[in-house]
This record gives structure tokens, sequence and C-alpha cells, in this order.
């Protein structure tokens, strides 16, 4: 889903700091909307982040990584106009994926 | 009823804003108070009442945060004085414990709230009390050890009268009254009176 | 206040060594200083930025028209900048009116949507992912970013929404007899952890008014200066105030003014 | 006007445009998945098996938070061969909150936000050559604003 993450990759030596803000609710399932009703768990479940043909990171979520999670990792070995892929898969099944280039 | 007043509203303003705009003068208090009316709806326990002035408020309401003589000021200070009330069985301490949850709890009487629940006192907004809680404020006065000043009947009396209605102690005090504008019952104030003073509570903590 | 954060702006010039001294004078003064650093510039607003840019240019309602031709003070269409001389007078309504009563207005005028059903819920509740109006005031905001408060005080009824403004921050009511000014008069208080600014004063107002609308991390959305109003109106007792009504907007007026210079920085990121 | 639960892309809209991308991108590398959903810490160190103490694991967490909503969290760890960093928040109801599997090339660093249900210390597990390690920190969680 197009702007569903926001990725910076600034180089700094031969390491890219990578960055990815995620819009997505992470809902716990233990919320009450504003009528008392429970609000259904939806959150991310998994990410991965892959760069120059390879995995350079994964991750498990629970419900407990905030809305609009952020992460952060350091890719070694990076190249200025590398690009950085991250995707997520939620529990309900959704995706969102975005790209950015390594300067 | 939102849509009349939305509508209402929108006529109001033109009209205000002819009659105090050119005159380059100060809007007087009528004005004032019709804009906050013409710009709010009532909403659940927060009605349009809410925005009828008490004298001490009218009087208070300045940038100088004073009254203007000191005749009026002394009338409102004698006003609020006359108007705490003191337990009738004479006991002004009950259960720290309970005082500490009030004194924690924020909650009360704004129409987001449940108006079935008992208020907070919020006391922490505004004061640092148990050594125990780093989220406090500092627009009133430090409370720590506020017990260890003494428990004389007449600091007992005292710091009852300064919970129930602190207008008497210093007008324009923006401490609101607990007791005389119904916000903590007498049990309440009392649990709030043993946080305070009781020498096992966290507040007489060393 | 302005003193401290004054020597900290200097020290942070000289070298990282006197970096290290600002963060400690800082974290003084704001027990969540360090909080705030480790939540870095990455403001989740950015999200709701793109949102608002997107409906701003979306034809809706009965006359399926975008938002593009909505003049916010600097002509029709003109976004850049326009945040920053608001709340201003406008000859087509003959009022004083703040960006949030102005795209309300457009979306009257331009869209042919019903104000009540615009206004039935303008402010997200816990839980929600946003609303039009958050988005749209995201967006117009950002275009201002960087820019100097410059609300204008030329029309006279720009003068007296000011003057207005001001008796309303002092005017105290409801059971808990609070005005604004019973929080926002003093500098360097807080309540609870939170520090409180003063804003009858150009530094405290600026850095307020500034940072409005902000991404509130407690809430993970964004709130407006109308929201922010509301919910402070709704902390004094007192009833629901309306956005865009002209408490509002006097109120806003009042504290824009005072914070005349102040560059620009909303959506802010705020607890 | 209220845009609640705005829909996300569905899973088959976004096939096309993740074509490079494997679409269940992940192995199941929490070993043993259970993990994920223990309920209190006893659980999660009964599935991912014992951790020892190690100073060679930095946990940076504030020491206060303004609410528990969103706690900021890096971890980096100087144990050489580090694979894999987990995160776990003691008081929460499921504490493990995240898992990151680290290939080589990848430094051993993670940053990310959590939510902290109240004040309880906040655990970084790393496991280094089939050996897992901890440390943990406090944070603090307080009430900002105006406390109603």
């Amino acid at each position: 889903m197009a702007g569903s993450i926001r990725i910076r990759a600034r180089l700094s030596g031969d390491v890219a700091e990578v960055k990815a803000l995620m819009r997505h609710p992470m809902e716990t399932g233990r919320r009450k909307d504003s009528a008392g009703n429970t609000i259904p768990a939806h959150f991310i479940t998994e990410v991965t982040a892959t760069s120059a043909g390879k995995t350079v990171l994964q991750a498990q979520w629970g419900a407990a990584v905030s809305q609009n999670p952020f992460l952060s990792f350091r890719i070694k070995g990076a190249k200025a106009g590398d690009t950085v892929q991250v995707q997520w898969l939620d529990n309900k099944g959704e995706t969102g994926v975005g790209e950015a280039t390594i300067k | 009823m939102l849509k009349t007043k939305i509508l209402l509203a929108a006529v109001a303003v033109t009209a205000l804003a002819s009659a105090y705009g050119e005159s380059g003068l100060k809007p007087d208090a009528k004005t004032v108070k019709a804009v906050w009316r013409d710009s709010m709806v009532a909403k659940n326990q927060a009605g349009l009442d809410r925005l009828n002035q008490t004298a001490l408020e009218k009087a208070c309401s300045n940038a100088s945060d004073n009254v203007a003589s000191d005749t009026e000021r002394e009338q409102l200070r004698q006003a609020a004085t006359n108007s705490v009330v003191y337990p009738a069985d004479g006991k002004f301490l009950g259960d720290w414990q309970r005082g500490e949850a009030i004194a924690s709890n924020g909650k009360g009487m704004q129409w987001s709230d449940d108006p079935n629940k008992p208020n907070g006192g919020n006391c922490y907004a505004c004061h640092q009390m148990s050594p125990g809680e780093v989220a406090y404020g500092t627009v009133g006065p430090s409370l720590r050890n506020y017990g260890m000043r003494g428990r004389s009947e007449a600091m007992l009396k005292y710091t009852w009268a300064k919970i129930w209605n602190p207008q008497g102690y210093r007008v324009c005090s923006h401490m609101p009254r607990f007791g005389d504008a119904g916000i903590l019952d007498e049990q309440q104030i009392r649990d709030v009176m043993a946080y305070l003073f009781d020498p096992n509570s966290p507040v007489n903590r060393k | 206040m302005l003193a401290k954060s004054g020597i900290a702006a200097l020290l942070r010039g000289l070298s990282v060594c006197s970096l290290l001294f600002s963060i400690a004078a800082n974290a003084q003064d704001d027990p969540f200083a360090e909080y705030h650093e480790m939540m870095g510039d990455d403001n989740p607003a950015i999200f709701v930025i793109e949102e608002g840019a997107e409906l701003w240019a979306k034809p809706q309602g009965p006359k399926q028209a975008s938002l593009e031709q909505c003049d916010l003070g600097l002509g029709a269409g003109v976004v850049k900048g326009a945040y920053a001389q608001l709340p201003s007078y406008f000859a087509d309504t003959k009022q004083v009116m703040d960006l949030e009563g102005r795209l309300i207005y457009c979306m009257e005028s331009l869209q042919g949507r019903d104000r009540a059903d615009i206004l039935r819920k303008p402010y997200s509740s816990t839980g929600d992912m946003g609303t039009e109006l958050e988005a749209l005031a995201s967006y117009i905001a950002d275009q201002s970013m960087g820019m100097p408060i410059a609300t204008p005080q030329n029309h006279p009824a720009e003068r007296a929404a000011y003057a207005m403004g001001e008796q309303l921050f002092f005017y105290r009511a409801g059971p808990y007899d609070f005005s604004c000014a019973t929080c926002h008069r003093q500098s360097d208080k807080r309540i609870r952890l939170q520090n409180l600014p003063n804003l009858t004063v150009s530094a405290g107002a600026g850095s307020a008014y500034s940072t409005w609308p902000a991404y509130r991390i407690s809430q993970g959305l964004v709130r407006t200066m109308g929201w922010r109003m509301q919910n402070c109106a709704k902390q004094q007792r007192l009833p629901q105030l309306l956005p865009g009504s002209e408490a509002v907007v006097a109120l806003i007026e009042y504290m824009s003014v005072n914070g005349t210079g102040t560059e620009m920085a909303a959506p802010g990121l705020k607890r | 006007m209220n845009r609640n639960r705005r829909g996300f892309l569905k899973l088959a809209g976004a096939a096309a445009a993740l074509s490079m991308l494997p679409l269940k991108v992940l192995a199941d590398f929490v070993r043993p998945k259970e993990a994920m959903a223990a309920t209190d810490l006893k659980g999660v160190f009964a599935s991912l098996g014992n951790a020892q103490d190690s100073d060679q694991i930095r946990l940076e967490t504030p020491d206060i938070a303004e609410n528990g909503a969103v706690v900021p969290v890096t971890v980096s760890s100087a144990i050489p061969g580090t694979s894999k960093i987990y995160l776990l928040v003691e008081d929460n109801p499921n504490p493990l909150a995240a898992a990151y599997m680290i290939p080589e090339g990848t430094e051993a660093f993670v940053q990310t936000r959590v939510k902290v249900a109240q004040t309880c210390p906040i655990y970084a597990v790393v496991e280094a050559g089939g050996k897992l390690y901890k440390t943990s920190r406090e944070t603090k969680v307080t009430l900002g604003g105006c406390g109603g």
C-alpha cells in the first residue's frame, strides 16, 4: 500500500542506518471504543527488510509494538544508491510495503 | 439543536464583531459571556449555566489576578471564610490510603467524565506530595512532609478550610473550592486530610 | 525560560561537549527531555499531511469540487504560508476566521456540503485513525513550516478578536473557578509533568502556537489547534467548545498575535 | 467526515505490487512460537530457554516515559555472533513484544517503540551462538498532562 511506510536510509561510512515509520493502528484487542465495544485486535505480526537482493532484517511483532510503528536498523557494507525495501504483514492478512534509496 | 446553535453562532459572530470591533474598547463582561455561550453547546453534565460567574469569579477575571478594591476583597474573603463547613463530629482525619487515591485521581465534572463516579481531587496536578510520585505539578506549593508542620487543632482547621474554600485565605487563589463547590464531599476531604497529616502517609515519609 | 533556552542554544553552537551541557540544562526544566530526545524527529504526522494533501485535491460533496480554490487569506488556492497568517479577516464572510473555521466554510461554499454534517465529528475519538479536518489542518500547517507567525492586526475586526480573546482568556467560570489563565499565565510551571506555556508572553505563546497541530504520541493521532481549545475548555469543566466558533477564533487570535515572529514548526510531536 | 479505521490494502490486491518479495516472508523463527503468546516472563523464558545476564548488551530506554503507549527502546549487542534480539516488557499481558532476526551483514542493533502497561522492567534478550543473554532496565511510566 503506497504511503503506508516511510523509509529513510542514510549512509555513514559503509553502514546504512535505516529508519522506517509505518502507518498502522496496532490494536491490542483489549481496548474499548467510546460505545464500550471491544476494538478487535489488529496489528503487524511480521516485518521483513531486504536490500541488494538479500534479507537484512526480519521481525515478529506482538500487539505491544506501538501504534504507527517505528523501526531502525543498520546494514553493514551498504552502498549509496542501493535500495532498501520494507514490507509488513498483519494479523488480518493485510500488507504494506515501502522502498527507499540509500543516500 | 446542534444545528440551530451553529447557525446562530455564525450570525452572532458578525453582529458582535461589529458591536465591539469599531469602538476599540475592551469588551464588557456581558459580551464576553455571550461569546462563550454562543460558541458552546451543553454536553452531558456540563451545562451552559457553568458560564454564569460567581461574584468571586467575576472579580478575579482579569490580567492582574487581583480584586479591584480592598473593600471588595475583604467582602469576598469574609464570604469565603463563612462558607466553610467544619465536620459536625469534630473528626478531621479519615483514611490516608483512600486520600491518596483521591489525590491521584484527576477525573471529575468534565463532560467526558462519568457523573456517577466520585470526583477526584487531582492534587498531584499542582502539588508535590508523596516522594514516590514523580508526576506532580508545580502550579501550587509542595506539600511534602505537610504533616510534620504540626497537627494542632488550629492546623487541622486551617487546612480543612483551605481545602473547603481557599478564597478565605487568598482571594483570587487558583485552587478550586473543593468543599464549597461540591467537588469533594466531607468524607473525601477527611481522607485527603489524613493523606496530608497521618504519620504513616507517604507524604510524611522522609 | 527564555534566558535558559537562549543559553542552551548558544551552547549547542559550540561543541559536542557543550551539547551535552545543553541537554542537561533542558533535562532540569523538562523531566521528559530524555524521552523526547529518544523519540527523535520521526513524526507519524507525515502520513496525515499526505492524506490532507490528497483530500485538499479530492472532488467531494454535491458540487463534486475540490478545496483547491479555497481562499485561506492569501488568495484562492494559496496554501504556502497561509497558516502562519491566520486567523484573519475575510471580506466574503465579514468575519475573522481561523483555519478550521475557514476550511469548514470552504467545504460548505465550494463543495456544497452541510455544515452540521461536517461538524458532527470534527475530531477523532480514541482509537480512530483521524478525521478529514485533522488531515487538512496538518497539510495546511505543514505548508507554513519554518515561516514566522504573522497573524495580521490590520482590520478592526482582527483587533477586536484579539481584545475579545484576551478577555475570554481571563474569564473565570465553572465549578472549579478556572480560566485559561489559571494554567497559562505563569512561566516555568507544570501540571503533573507537563510544562505549561505562559500564553501571555511572546516566548510561551510562540512555542505553543507554532507546534499545533501536533501528533499526540499517547493518542496516536494528530490533534488540531481547535481540538486543543476544546479540550482546554473541557478541562476547565466548561461545556463543549465548537470548532471555528467566535470564542475559539478569538482565543487563537490572542495566542497567535502574542506569538508573532516565532517560526512555525507544525505539525509538532507531543506527549 | 470521520474516516475511522481506514481500510488497508488487502493482501490479494497487494500481491501484484509485491511480486519482488515473498508474501509469507518469514519462517517462524521464534522457537518455540509459544513465547509470543506467553502471558508472563516465566512463560517466555520457558519457551525461549534460560538467558544469562550480560553486560555486553546495551539497552536504552528512558528513565521516565510520559505515557506507556510509546516507549522508545534501543538495543545493541557486542556479543559476537548475535543472531536474534528479543524485547520483553515484564508486566505486559504478553511480555514478548518483538523478536528480530539479525542476518550476517546487519549490525546487532535495533530501535523501536513499544507499549508499556505500567512501570516495570524492560528486557533485551540476545541469542548468539545458540546461547541466550539478557539485560534489563526499568522505565517509569507516568501521567502527562492534566491527570484527567
